[in-house]
């Protein structure tokens, strides 16, 4: 059960490996990805700030209330923060569980609830060089 | 009582800065130190966006009352994910 | 969209580059494990065997009323076959879609299908050396 | 009519092989079809599993009528995943 938040590249691979448990049958993993349209726009990349202090303990509230609603093995959870480009993760999410619905479950709870809460915000910066938080 | 307040995002653009401090009443609710806030930033009342505040790194809602020494943060909705 | 068996090791980030897209804002993997226990009994490996002829026509059909059904960009998936020892993949899917909701039922969609109809079975051989086929 | 019938997992156990030749006639069922791999494997009789049936690689009731030359199979219920 880990929390954190980078600038590098999300390693998915690593976090898999970390949430396999002897005791799961399933994995779920949930990826944000940057898309290349926004409302119409054309965006060139994006920008992720967070309140730093704050947003760790905010995801770790999250997962821990994932963990004592759903039955469930395990889940970490990477953010990333600063800029991206198209395609790439900002979010990276991963249940494992002995049964399966029981992860899609904690998994889209888990995603649901960082959008509403997690003290994130993003930037984005279209083809045209606009600005605009979101 | 100074209290130390943090902007985040949009509203950091708005303020112009990341940090400042605010005079409030001892025991002020939260809604006090946003009075003060938009008097200082103009900009501040006039954005359509909600204003959401944490307390020492916790949602806070605009009835809490203030200590001395609390971590106040303000920023728009978030958006990660 | 592709279906596959393989023997080897299943390589989950290769797995997700090839189901990324500029259109997508959310990818949903799922992972099967083997779990240590299954029905009271300690697992020390699974078989896997499948109608080779039929099973990559029949995960096709499955994935393709996904992709009817549901609003997604891609899926892709693969069935590993053989030995398989604890906490190994025996199967992944991965689907790629705008909204996270959508990639969530597809995938879910996906495995359900493919316990119901794919051609495969699981022999499972105990601790005390025990073979039983399910 | 001759039917190559394929064998799998628990179901090729039993019958100890992985493929034979049941005759049938011309446009029999695949009712027929089980009756005489019951006929020639008792043990196929006795088992409590469903038995499901492809043909030309598509599930297939056991109402369906074989053709010449179709490409059968006989298993257990599925259990990948």
């Amino acid at each position: 059960m880990k929390c954190s938040v980078q600038r590098r590249k999300i390693d998915i691979d690593e976090l898999i490996e970390i949430t396999r448990n002897p005791e799961a049958g399933a994995i779920v993993v949930f990826l944000g990805t940057v898309r290349k349209n926004s409302e119409d726009k054309e965006i060139q990349w994006l920008f992720y700030e967070a309140y730093e202090e704050m947003v760790v303990e905010e995801l770790d509230r999250i997962v821990k209330e994932a963990m004592d609603k759903f039955h469930i093995t395990d889940i970490n959870l990477i953010h990333r923060l600063g800029r991206l480009g198209i395609k790439e993760d900002s979010v990276a999410i991963c249940v494992s569980s002995p049964h399966r619905a029981e992860a899609f479950r904690a998994c889209q709870f888990v995603i649901d609830e960082v959008k509403t809460r997690a003290p994130i915000w993003k930037m984005d910066i279209t083809a045209d060089g606009e600005k605009a938080w979101h | 009582m100074k209290i130390v307040v943090r902007y985040f995002a949009l509203f950091r653009d708005i303020t112009g800065t990341d940090q400042d401090t605010i005079v409030v009443d001892e025991g002020a609710p939260i809604s006090d130190l946003l009075v003060r806030i938009r008097d200082k930033y103009p900009d501040m009342g006039r954005t359509k966006r909600d204003v959401l505040v944490s307390v020492n790194r916790n949602f806070a809602s605009h009835e809490l009352q203030l200590k001395d020494g609390d971590e106040v943060a303000i920023f728009p909705p978030v958006s990660g994910g």
